[in-house]
């Protein structure tokens, strides 16, 4: 492994995500016949099952701020977020033309809606709405999900045309409990060390996971955490935020940017949860699908698309990661016309308020273009843990 | 024929006998919530869509619907008010305005209709069935009551069929943690025959409903199966289905729209019996409330009457032949549940809509596009033109919102319909012209 | 003789078409809608029957337009002088107005010598005036509050600096005045203006334009009879007309469109406040159509903020934005928020034709997903409204269409803006026709 | 002894401030404010500097710390930069020490803070979305009604039956007020009605940042709105559990540079205290 400069991963990890025609996902199919792509939305998909049966999961999370579009508009209101628009301009226009399937997680009532537009629109396509349990009980919701991954894997061993063994699925397991390892490493070198990791490049190096092959990304973000400690970056005069509230359509990146420019550090975030979901490595002995089952039942991250059963536990994972971190606030990002993570968000501010932990909040689109808002609301946050840190 | 002046509300508006009736029945249960303190009852409240009602009664709860109290402050014009409250108290403007209608009813005393405060529930039974913001509505409330919440989820059919995986699910979460928690919250024993005799009741209402609401085949049609529709449904979706009350009731709309079809009427609107049918429409999506007899108007007064609506399905699917079924009672609350009409996948609701249109003899598909209920209105676009498709008739889109005054603007709504029905009337002549000649 | 009339009252202009029975366009007419909908649509009805005597002049002559050269100068010198004459009309109306605003606190110190300022003011403006209404003279709009309003403007400032007066007074004075002046439009004293017009033309020119005065008299002679109206538009439910009068101006701008390009399928209109997308017949009957919801970002209003915040005039946007070989990306059409997205992007340093072309295509994109909405595009496709006359806008559409429905007839007519109203004295002229034959209307 | 001055760069004016802190007295040396109009906010932002360094016979070296406030970031020669919320909250108790409230009223945005007595930040927030209900859009009506930008409080302050705007957009919302002039609707009628509107989102602002009895500041270029500032008053009052005073102040507009120098000498003294930083003289 050659040593590369963080500049040199960073851009090459900038390549990527701009990249709405999905040129690595494309070469990777084609450089063997038979391979076969699998689509998916956000929040969380089982990607050790895709990849178990020899399939490449490509994670779509809208089109971003240099995406035009045309055709997508015409299927929403404006009261509508807009990664679901992207989506279908994506699609429309022919840039997932190459994926053979498409999955949509159970995250909100529009994601879940986009399922069936997708039947409709694009027939020939497999497509299937991923259903995940909102109750954790092992016998109830862990049956059920045990049952729902069984034929998701069935599913795709027939559109694989071949049949997956246990051990597969755990080589598969495996392989992505590595992917979690290093990225828990970054996240935690960013704790430590704000200034040498910052926020855009750890997104932009987890944004290429969604769209490498795994293993390829594993790679990818071991050499970025040894270029990222091995160079000196200076230290500003920056408070520290956790970035919250963004678990499906995801900001532009000068919004990301934004905020460590008006003077706050990101030590933690949910950007892209897929990548951290499961919060602990999965076990790889016994039967697979049930410990995955187990890992989402018990291991799993919280976000507004899931239930918490016990109101004692609400908001509280929040006040962990503070604690965790060594944040002095919390901004609360939000995507516009978003049901779930706008009505989780007074919940959570109460669990914060009665903490007394700082949080900012406001909302942005994955196409917003005007910074100056995110800048002045994010400075002022600044502007006041600074001036009166000691106070 | 029973037409009757309301004395109650203001002088002009003209209701139907089985109007009147609804709405004591209304009024009685909402003294039965405000009361329920006094009376020492317990009060349990749930969801529209998937209510299990018959369980409820089972344990002596009343029960309260919190959807049905935002409605009723969308009618009383009090929601407005209440929507601005929730957002002072830091809700989105972007979010559900039934959420926030009934958030900042809460805040500001929780008056019911009735003038009275209704009671904190004893138990949030969360269905979350269709629509994912419930689930953040009553954690919402949860907050609020610190009351036990129990949770019951209804997969989502996404490939138009139930499978046993679904029904497994949704038995064992009824039988292992709804109805125990159910049991110690009440101190009431469950008791499996009484859940059997009360869906039996619901079964012979549900039988009524659905005669009542393909009445409307007929031309003219002698029902609105939107705006009256929307009165036909408060019982049976909300605290009565089940109850001998309900069984009544429907019995007695039936005679009602009997008699107007025997006599070659049309419905009755609030300004009295409607005039010639000239428009017949499928409706998709909710209606607004806090304008409700302006918005009907601007259809009564073009003569256009909805024929069908799948508003009149969130609370139940009964016209595909779906009944209550006491042989199988939690078996059949899970299918119930299972196949409203919000929980059905797009394929399936594209379908419905079409058959409704060419059952039906509809002049079209009408979409009210509700600012507030994604999980109606993502991909109603897509319905729109899907259906326009398969049936060859033109529709319409507008957008409104349900409790929300903010987001009706009559005079755009009725720019659209105006032109809607002047374009079906403009193909009409075109037609005829063409034929004769 | 029998006339037909439609009226487009739209929320930034009003036109009118007046049709004759062989179902002819004699006349169009167009004026800002202003707070009064009654005035518009008397202005614009007055205008279109003003463009009609012009043709009745032309049919006196017996001649097509553009046929005889000698004719058609004569015919411009005639319409410059008649515009010439209402337009010092309203001048002097609006003078009158100007000083009659020169009371109350703000003015007690300085009322003369506002007074003064005005004066000079108009009298620069009167002397200025025949320049602009000469041949070959471009005008920043034909509307008087535009042509008066930028000169008043510009002449007021020069004016206030050399009197050592605040520029904001006589400012003031005019935004009291000119909403006065606008909904008191010119008498309607037609003939005695053509006259006085015609005698300028003869007085500047003589010679062979003499003999041409018994035509033009004959056909001032001729009466026009309103014989059917019908309105459409945004303001047509507060127009003073019964029901059967008012058509929803989707289907007029559907049959509009229709009446242009019989081979029409789609029609987009971009109004100032909504975007519309219509599929029409083979006989103008519309099928379908889609509009903006709400919200208006991207409509035609749109370009109105951004040239008030780039102080241009309406027209001088598109060829602005045609010098830009690099559109800037601009994501956000809501109207208000315009102005400060364009100071954003120039406090970077972006270019002004980028950052315009940019805009150009924003409102374009947002007229596609409308068109995408209502069904796509067919050919032959029609493009309507103010802003089609954008070369910018239309730069971009053409681009768009032909990348996204391939080789399609794209339509665009230079009376675009008069389909609505088109379609309305088509309609009206319909009704007047089905009323003699007994059909229900 | 610290000299700082606060430059604030607005969408429609540049404002500059000098200050001189002693044992915690504030002096207020110098200011100078210049409106935009399509000139370059840069350009004026020193013209504007250097027009108060003129006023309080300073030279630029002489000055400890200068603070650069809105979108003044760009300034080449500032030491450091306080966004405008932070900047406003300091100048709205530097003009009345009591007020522990915050409304800026700016063309496009508002923003309400709360503090506490020091001009600490405890909560704020700014609107978003559609415009219909800001300065902007009131400023485009008052020009078609043909109302002079200082008359605009004078006359809504007179209307006895105003006239509320329905519409979300401000496109719309224009056509509506357009609807309005032909019902014959008064002009005072019309413009409070946006006041008021204006007024009720910025009232929802203020109790959803806290605001219960405090007394709030209204700066910014709306702070001199007599109509503004009485439609606030009459909203907060229809508001349950706020007790909340209205003010605004004849130097409102100066609230962020005075804001933007006085942490500016602020900081520096912190800097100073705590070995950062060497003072000069």
């Amino acid at each position: 492994m050659s040593q590369s400069d963080t500049a040199e991963i960073v851009a090459r990890c900038h390549v990527l995500y701009e990249d709405l025609n999905f040129t690595a996902a494309r070469k990777w199919k084609d450089a063997e016949p038979g391979r076969k792509v699998i689509g998916y939305m956000p929040v969380y998909v089982p990607r050790e099952i895709i990849h178990a049966v020899g399939m490449l999961p490509l994670g779509i999370l809208g089109g971003g701020d240099q995406l035009e579009v045309i055709h997508g508009d015409a299927y929403y209101q404006s009261y509508i977020c807009r990664i679901p628009r992207s989506t279908i301009e994506l699609g429309v226009s022919g840039r997932l033309d190459f994926v053979d399937g498409m999955l949509f997680p159970s995250i909100c009532d529009v994601i879940r809606n986009l399922s069936g537009m997708w039947k409709m629109m694009f027939p020939g396509v497999y497509s299937k709405y991923f259903d995940v349990p909102q109750t954790y009980e092992d016998d109830v919701g862990g049956t059920f999900y045990e049952n729902e991954l069984t034929e998701l894997l069935h599913d795709l061993e027939e559109l694989a045309g071949r049949k997956v063994s246990e051990d597969d699925l755990r080589r598969s397991i495996e392989v992505y409990n590595r992917n979690r390892q290093v990225v828990r490493q970054l996240y935690a070198l960013r704790a430590q060390k704000p200034w040498q990791v910052p926020a855009a490049e750890v997104y932009l190096v987890l944004r290429a996971g969604l769209v490498l092959p795994v293993e390829e990304h594993t790679d990818l973000v071991e050499q970025y955490l040894a270029a990222a400690e091995s160079e000196d970056r200076p230290l500003r005069d920056n408070c520290r935020v956790i970035l919250t509230g963004m678990f499906c359509e995801q900001p532009p990146l000068n919004l990301i940017k934004s905020l460590e420019l008006s003077g706050c550090y990101v030590v933690d975030d949910d950007l892209m949860l897929v990548t951290r979901w499961l919060t602990d490595d999965v076990p790889t002995a016994g039967d697979p699908l049930h410990n995955l089952s187990q890992a989402f039942l018990h291991h799993s991250e919280s976000t507004a698309a899931k239930y918490e059963p016990n109101p004692e536990e609400k908001g509280q994972y929040l006040v962990r990661a503070v604690r965790r971190t060594g944040a002095e606030g919390v901004i609360f990002a939000s995507p516009s016309f978003c049901d779930p993570a706008l009505l989780d968000r007074p919940m959570l501010q109460n669990v914060l308020k009665e903490a007394g932990i700082p949080f900012i909040a406001f909302k942005y689109a994955e196409n917003s273009g005007q910074m100056q808002p995110i800048r002045e609301q994010a400075g002022t946050f600044a502007d006041s843990i600074k001036l009166w840190s000691a106070a | 024929m029973k037409i009757t002046t309301s004395p109650a509300q203001s002088k002009e508006v003209l209701k139907d006998a089985s109007m009147l009736k609804q709405k004591e029945m209304m009024a009685k249960h909402y003294d039965r919530l405000t009361n329920a303190e006094p009376n020492d009852n317990k009060v349990a409240s749930t969801f529209v869509p998937g209510n299990l009602n018959e369980l409820i009664m089972c344990f002596d709860l009343v029960n309260n619907l919190p959807e049905v109290n935002a409605i009723q402050s969308g009618l009383r014009r009090k929601s407005g008010a209440y929507v601005m409250e929730a957002e002072k108290a830091g809700h989105s403007e972007d979010v559900c305005t039934y959420v926030k209608s009934d958030i900042g009813m809460m805040a500001k005393g929780n008056i019911g209709p009735n003038g009275k405060k209704l009671p904190n529930p004893d138990v949030l039974l969360l269905s979350y069935t269709g629509c994912f913001t419930f689930m953040k509505w009553f954690e919402l409330l949860r907050e609020q009551y610190n009351c036990e919440t129990i949770f019951l989820q209804t997969p989502y059919m996404a490939d138009g069929k139930i499978t046993p995986n679904m029904i497994q699910y949704m038995v064992k979460q009824l039988k292992e943690d709804v109805i125990p928690k159910l049991e110690r919250v009440s101190g009431v024993k469950f008791d499996i025959d009484r859940l059997r005799e009360y869906l039996k009741k619901s079964a012979e209402a549900e039988d009524d409903l659905v005669y009542i609401l393909q009445s409307a085949k007929n031309k003219p049609s002698p029902i609105d199966a939107y705006f009256g529709g929307i009165y036909y449904i408060g019982p049976i979706f909300g605290a009565f289905r089940g109850t001998d009350d309900a069984i009544e009731y429907y019995r007695f709309l039936r005679e009602e729209v009997d008699e107007r079809l025997a006599a070659g009427l049309g419905p009755v609107t609030p300004d009295g019996p409607m005039g010639k049918e000239k428009y017949r429409l499928v409706v998709e999506g909710p209606p607004n409330y806090t304008n409700f007899r302006q918005f009907w108007k601007m259809f009564y007064e073009e003569g256009a009457v909805v024929v069908a609506s799948s508003y009149t399905k969130v609370g139940g699917t009964y016209d595909f032949g779906f009944r209550h079924d006491p042989d199988r009672p939690i078996e059949t609350l899970a299918e119930y549940c299972l196949g409203v009409y919000t929980n059905r996948s797009l394929p399936m609701r594209v379908e419905m809509l079409s058959n409704y249109v060419n059952d039906y003899q509809a002049d079209g598909l009408l979409v009210n596009s509700i600012k507030s209920c994604n999980s109606f209105s993502a991909g109603q676009l897509l319905i729109m033109r899907e259906v326009e498709k398969r049936t060859g008739k033109p529709a319409a889109f507008i957008e409104t919102d349900l409790v929300d005054p903010r987001y009706f603007s009559a005079a755009n709504v009725k720019n659209r319909l105006e032109s809607y029905f002047q374009m079906v009337e403009q193909k009409r002549s075109g037609v005829k012209k063409e034929v004769a000649a | 003789m029998k006339t037909f009339v439609g009226i487009d009252l739209g929320s930034t202009t009003t036109k009118a078409v007046l049709m004759d029975e062989d179902e002819r366009v004699l006349g169009r007419g167009i004026t800002n809608s202003r707070s009064n909908y009654d005035t518009a649509c008397r202005v614009a009805s007055q205008e279109a029957a003003i463009d009609a005597r012009f043709a009745l002049f032309r049919r006196e002559f017996g001649a097509e337009q553009g046929d005889d050269a000698q004719i058609e100068e004569f015919l411009a010198g005639l319409e410059r002088a008649f515009r010439l004459e209402q337009f010092l009309e309203q001048l002097n109306d609006l003078e009158c107005t100007c000083i009659e605003q020169v009371t109350g606190e703000r003015f007690t110190e300085v009322a003369g010598g506002v007074k003064q300022a005005l004066a000079e003011v108009f009298r620069r403006l009167r002397e200025e005036a025949p320049a602009m209404f000469a041949p070959g003279a471009s005008r920043k709009s034909d509307f008087f509050r535009d042509i008066a309003g930028s000169r008043y403007l510009a002449v007021a400032e020069e004016v206030a600096r050399d009197a050592g007066l605040a520029y904001e007074l006589l400012l003031n004075v005019y935004d009291k005045s000119i909403i006065a002046v606008e909904n008191r439009p010119p008498s309607g004293e037609l003939g005695e203006k053509f006259k006085r017009a015609l005698e300028r033309v003869v007085s500047e020119g003589g010679g062979l334009k003499g003999e041409l005065q018994q035509p033009v008299e004959r056909a001032l002679d001729i009466e026009l009879e309103e014989t059917y109206l019908v309105g459409t538009g945004y303001g047509r439910v507060t127009l003073p007309f019964s029901k059967e009068h008012i058509r929803s101006e989707i289907l007029c701008h559907g049959l509009g469109a229709h009446m242009m390009y019989p081979k029409t399928r789609t029609v987009l209109d971009i109004g100032g406040q909504d975007t519309k997308g219509i599929q029409v017949d083979a006989n103008g009957i519309v099928e379908n159509f889609q509009m903006n919801d709400r919200c208006a970002a991207g409509c035609g209003r749109y370009l109105g903020y951004i040239a008030d915040e780039m102080n241009m005039g309406l027209h001088e946007l598109g060829p602005l934005a045609m010098k830009s070989g690099k559109p800037a990306r601009i994501n956000s059409t809501c109207t208000v928020f315009a102005g400060a997205e364009l100071r954003d992007r120039l406090a970077l340093g972006e270019r002004r034709e980028d950052i315009l072309a940019g805009l150009h295509r924003a409102i374009i994109l947002r007229a596609m997903s409308i068109i995408s909405r209502s069904g796509g595009i067919e050919d032959e496709f029609t493009f309507t409204g103010g802003v089609a006359k954008n070369e910018a806008a239309v730069r971009e559409l053409k681009k768009l269409v032909h990348e996204n429905y391939g080789e399609v007839t794209i339509n665009i007519n230079p009376d675009s803006i008069y389909t609505g109203a088109l379609g309305g004295a088509e309609f009206a002229r319909r009704a007047a026709e089905d009323r003699l034959e007994g059909v229900e209307a | 002894m610290t000299l700082s001055a606060g430059i604030d760069v607005g969408t429609g004016a540049v404002k500059a401030a000098i200050f001189k802190v002693e044992d915690g007295r504030e002096e207020w040396l110098a200011r100078s404010t210049l409106r935009i109009r399509q000139r370059d906010p840069m350009q004026l932002a020193e013209e504007a500097f250097n027009e108060t360094l003129e006023k309080a016979s300073l030279r630029i070296d002489d000055l400890d710390y200068i603070a650069t406030t809105g979108e003044g970031e760009a300034i080449p020669f500032h030491t450091g930069h306080f966004y405008s919320m932070t900047s406003h909250a300091r100048g709205a108790i530097y003009l009345n020490e009591n007020a522990t409230a915050v409304l800026d009223c700016g063309a496009l945005h508002g923003r309400a803070i709360v503090t506490d007595k020091r001009g600490k930040v405890l909560g704020y927030k700014m609107t978003s979305q559609c415009a219909s209900g800001s300065g902007q859009f009131l400023e485009n009506i008052a020009r078609y009604l043909g109302i002079a930008q200082d008359e605009i409080g004078k006359l809504s302050v007179q209307a006895d039956e105003p006239e509320t705007v329905s519409s979300i957009c401000a496109v719309l919302a224009e056509t509506d007020v357009i609807n309005m002039v032909s019902r014959g609707i008064t002009a005072p009628n019309i413009l409070k009605g946006i006041h008021l509107s204006m007024a009720s989102r910025l009232a929802r602002l203020l109790k959803s940042i806290g605001v219960t009895d405090n007394l709030v500041m209204v700066t910014g270029g709306l702070a001199l709105d007599k109509g503004l500032i009485a439609a606030l008053g009459e909203e907060l009052a229809k508001m349950k559990g706020v007790e909340a005073e209205v003010t605004s102040h004849p130097d409102s507009i100066y609230a962020g540079a005075i804001g933007a120098a006085l942490w500016g000498a602020f900081r520096y003294e912190i800097l100073v205290a705590s070995g950062q930083l060497l003072k000069a003289s």
